[in-house]
């Protein structure tokens, strides 16, 4: 019982795309995929930023610069930089043991799922790691991915300037049509999300998704990330969860809560 | 054995309340609380308009205390309507108490008259956030004319409902103020809202960790203090009390209801215990009740007071 | 690395002091506690003649908090002497502080002229017990003319050595209180007393457990409340302040010093980790300024203050 | 770290002789020989008592009544009577195993050395039993002392009323004069203990000593049970502790204090 932040230093940045940044920390954290810690700019605010990965010795975390917070912070963190952190909080996906998993991932959701791949690697699991985007110059996380072995990295851009042309679902499909995939786990936009809830149900693979609302405390308190339906905080009972569970939010892929509680179209 | 409380005389399956602020921001996220096994529920401070709080960090927890400066943030009186009214509309349900606050005392009138329109069991009056002083300066809690004020104008808007006064335990005559309240016509009194406010700053940054800076203080470390706070005004005034601060468990529970309570909140024992500590909490209760042979739990209420 | 402060042109070999009223009964009781690292010690609160405190129980301790209402017992000045004296003798003693109590105003006068002749390197005078109040009523400290009085009159009589007041935590001004006390000549400010006060209360016989019924609440719950405290007097005033409430670790002293506080006192700590205490804050300190390259330690005194 | 008063029922009251009464408690403790437990009447004080006997089931406190607090315990608590209970507290003595050992009892010292002589010959010592009194109706425990198997009962009364006429230590002093006798534990009067010390030393023998001096806090806090010479608290640093720290006290034997801290004499 202690989520005080711990001030830690960035030890180095790496840009992965013109509006997404990757710091890495040397420190543990000790943190699953998929689970998300709050990073605290001292003077500024505090974010909740899920972990892109963590071993003994360092964790990353993977930034897209999308408004005051997320900009302010490309801007001012170089190495060397002092912020705080706290957590890991929420639960994690579900690691597997010598199964055949599919990853579907969206925006900065590659990254989570890349630490998800590589814990599902060292467990002796075949993965299929499906990542979309905009376009090419979006891409996330792909030259990593595809260096790794036991992962087969499968592409779509909207405009096709990279991979498939269209979304990232209708490669899930097709690999859950061929047969053989164990269960499916996927990060990114909730529509994104819900379009692979339907191919699983369908198909009677089961899958884990992330579902991010607005966050405060981190541990269940502030009530500020409850989802409708279910009514539980999501930070604490999510934010991976199984799809099961994800169907009985209401408004799922519809709405969300802004910071004072009020319902945000997605 | 029974553990149901009459107050106001509004019927309280149990006598633990969600208190204000916590968790209970939608409609859903009351239900889930009372579904969890809570004896009532409290809503979020409600404000006549949407209301920005303050940016994060917001609040956090250690073993021994929770410190808190969310600003209020809400959404106002709209999106109230809408999710308390959901809320009142399950069947389910366990009593409702509407929480509303404001910035100047004549501002109270028309919030008090729209949530009572909404249609809780109690209201809650919220005079004693520590964490809005640079917008709003000292609680109104903190001064028995104000405190009566603002107890009289409500009271003269609400007339079907009970209306009760959360005051701040950071007085030192929290008697005298629960008797202005008392005197102009509150039904029943909360004892008490955050401690201080306090302040806790890393070391590594000379920073204060709160965004606020300062910000309220809650959990197991205070409780000493708001058992007192209740005491003191469990002697002061007749009406009854909902006591809260710090409370983990069954034992601090029947503390809190020996020292004067009828009801007792439970805020950041959601951080200690998780939203299943009201269960935890009643099952707690009727071990002791079972060990002690109390059979109707509201006589206990009082119960050290009396002696 | 250098931790060693001067605190009203005394020098201390490190932040840490002994606080009043813990272990410090005798003279050999002090020197254990300055054996174990403390940078300076603080004798129990001397009344000019002896004391009964209150029957047992009158202190405890859970994991989140200290509570205690020891009621000041006492053996009166002659004793001070012997004691007090013994300690001094010691070669290899740390500076002492002798802190002093009395019930009426003008009876400071006299029990200050006699601690100044027993010659510890400090005065601090006690004016902010909270477990006293039956007998004495509200403490002093409570009020800017009253808080005011007992320096001005301690100040009349005490030429050699500086004269500290040791304030409540227990009133929305402590700035201003602090504030009337450096008017008065005060060279520093101890903050704080205990909080509250509080009450715990046993419910298997529903009876409060202090035999005072009501004690002061001290330990690591209430350290953001006292943290605070010592915040708002550094911004009040310019003389140098003892910081204390909660203290348990190395990163808490730091946090003391950092809101304001030169020395930060540490007592209800002893319960939690013994007398060695002195000596592994102080191991502590020494790995944080390594860590963080300080060289001196007295540079961080108002470092989250100043910026 | 939690000390707060855990209430009981006494379960039985057993009338040890005139001024002792014996208290059993049926709830487990987990204190070793030699430590101590406050005990609280409510609205009436606290007061400090060794653990006369203890296992998982049951405790018992032996109590003579000496003054207001120990009288009105004894007048007011009957088979049912609820009062508070915390510790234990402090060190306890040594448990050797397989040594033969001598157990030096005064006044209701016999207590506690009974608790140890049960716990000592569970680990297979050989232990002689040296109780000392005025007269034989202020003897305690020898009824059940004289039942222990590898226990050998001696008792000393003043007047000669029972056993051998004279102090208890001279029964010390000839059995490690016989030879033979590892250590020697003590509890009683200061004066007796200190006595005892003085023969240990010469002897080369080891002792323990129970140094009582008046206690509020049984903690380490307030300081009032604090020995001159040692400075440190003795609800802490002992109760029990070795003949060689006993020494370093000043005024061993002659004086402790009071409840505010002023110099009695024994
Ligand atoms: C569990 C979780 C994991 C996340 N992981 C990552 C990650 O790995 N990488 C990443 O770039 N982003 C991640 N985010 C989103 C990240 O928190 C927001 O992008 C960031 O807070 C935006 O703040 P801003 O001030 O830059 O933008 P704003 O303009 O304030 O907001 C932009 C968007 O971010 C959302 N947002 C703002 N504040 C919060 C908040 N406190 N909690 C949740 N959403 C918020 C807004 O609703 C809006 O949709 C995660 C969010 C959650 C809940
Ligand atoms: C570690 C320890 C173990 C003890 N074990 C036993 C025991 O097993 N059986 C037993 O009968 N007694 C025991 N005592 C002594 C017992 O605490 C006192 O006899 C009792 O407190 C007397 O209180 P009173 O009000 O009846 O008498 P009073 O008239 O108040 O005092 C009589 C004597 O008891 C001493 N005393 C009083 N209060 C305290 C106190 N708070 N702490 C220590 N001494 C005190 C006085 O100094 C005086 O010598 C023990 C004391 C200590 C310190
Ligand atoms: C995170 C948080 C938010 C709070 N928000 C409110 C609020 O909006 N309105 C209110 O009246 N009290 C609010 N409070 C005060 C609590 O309702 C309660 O009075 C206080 O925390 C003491 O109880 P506890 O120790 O059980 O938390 C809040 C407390 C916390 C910890
Ligand atoms: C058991 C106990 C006894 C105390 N006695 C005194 C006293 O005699 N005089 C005094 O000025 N303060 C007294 N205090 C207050 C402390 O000196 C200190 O101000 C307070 O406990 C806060 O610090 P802490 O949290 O480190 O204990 C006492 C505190 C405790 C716990
Ligand atoms: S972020 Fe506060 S409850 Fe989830
Ligand atoms: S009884 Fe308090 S220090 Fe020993």
């Amino acid at each position: 019982m202690h989520d005080i932040p711990k001030v830690l230093k960035i030890a180095e940045v790496r840009t992965e795309n013109p509006t997404v940044k990757t710091y890495v920390f040397k420190s543990g954290l000790g943190a699953k995929p998929g689970q998300f810690v709050n990073v605290w700019m001292p003077r500024v605010n505090e974010k909740p930023f899920s972990v892109a990965y963590c071993d003994d010795k360092e964790f990353w975390l993977t930034i897209a610069a999308v408004g005051p917070f997320s900009k302010k912070f490309h801007e001012e963190f170089k190495v060397g930089g002092k912020l705080g952190v706290r957590g890991p909080y929420g639960h994690g996906y579900t690691v597997l043991k010598d199964k055949h998993i599919a990853l579907l991932a969206g925006g900065y959701g590659a990254a989570p799922m890349y630490y998800l791949a590589h814990e599902a690697v060292k467990n002796g699991c075949k993965v299929e790691f499906i990542v979309g985007a905009r376009n090419k110059d979006l891409l996330l996380y792909t030259d990593r991915i595809e260096k790794m072995e036991g992962v087969k990295l499968h592409i779509a851009t909207d405009d096709g300037s990279m991979g498939r042309k269209g979304y990232n679902t209708v490669i899930l499909q097709e690999l859950i049509a061929a047969g053989g995939i164990d269960m499916v786990m996927t990060c990114g936009p909730e529509i994104m999300m819900k379009g692979a809830m339907d191919i699983c149900e369908k198909a009677g693979v089961p899958i884990e998704v992330s579902i991010e609302r607005y966050m405060k405390c981190g541990s269940g308190v502030c009530g500020n990330c409850c989802v409708d339906g279910l009514g539980v905080p999501v930070c604490k009972k999510g934010p991976v969860m199984s799809g099961e569970m994800a169907r009985k939010i209401d408004g799922l892929a519809k709405w969300h809560r802004d910071n004072v509680g009020m319902k945000v179209s997605w | 054995m029974n553990k149901s409380i009459s107050f106001c005389g509004v019927s309280f399956p149990n006598p633990t309340v969600l208190a204000s602020g916590i968790l209970g921001v939608t409609g859903d996220s009351l239900k889930n609380v009372a579904r969890n096994g809570a004896g009532g529920v409290t809503s979020k401070s409600v404000w006549l308009t949407r209301h920005e709080g303050h940016p994060g960090p917001v609040m956090m927890g250690t073993e021994h205390f929770y410190i808190n400066a969310v600003g209020l943030p809400d959404g106002g009186i709209e999106k109230a309507k809408e999710e308390l009214g959901k809320y009142l509309e399950w069947k389910e349900r366990v009593p409702l108490i509407g929480n509303i606050v404001a910035g100047k005392i004549s501002d109270f009138e028309n919030i008090a008259g729209q949530m009572e329109q909404i249609g809780p069991d109690i209201i809650e009056v919220n005079i004693s956030c520590p964490n809005v002083e640079d917008q709003f300066g000292r609680p109104f809690a903190c001064s028995c004319p104000d405190a009566g004020a603002v107890t009289k104008i409500v009271k003269k808007v609400v007339k079907k409902i009970p209306v009760i006064i959360k005051l701040s335990p950071n007085v030192s005559n929290i008697g005298e103020i629960a008797k202005a309240c008392e005197a102009n016509g509150a039904d029943g009194l909360t004892i008490a809202n955050t401690f201080g406010p306090g302040m806790i700053i890393d070391i590594d940054t000379a920073e204060p960790i709160l965004a606020n800076k300062v910000g309220g203080v809650s959990g197991p470390g205070i409780r000493p203090l708001a058992v007192k706070r209740v005491w003191d005004t469990a002697t002061a005034v007749k009406i009854p009390i909902i006591g809260m601060g710090g409370v983990l468990t069954g034992r601090d529970v029947i503390e809190f209801m020996m020292a004067g309570a009828s009801l007792v909140g439970i805020g950041s024992g959601v951080y200690y215990r998780g939203a299943e500590i009201f269960s935890k909490v009643n099952e707690e209760i009727d071990e002791w009740m079972k060990e002690q042979g109390v059979k109707e739990l509201s006589e206990i209420i009082g119960k050290a007071v009396k002696k």
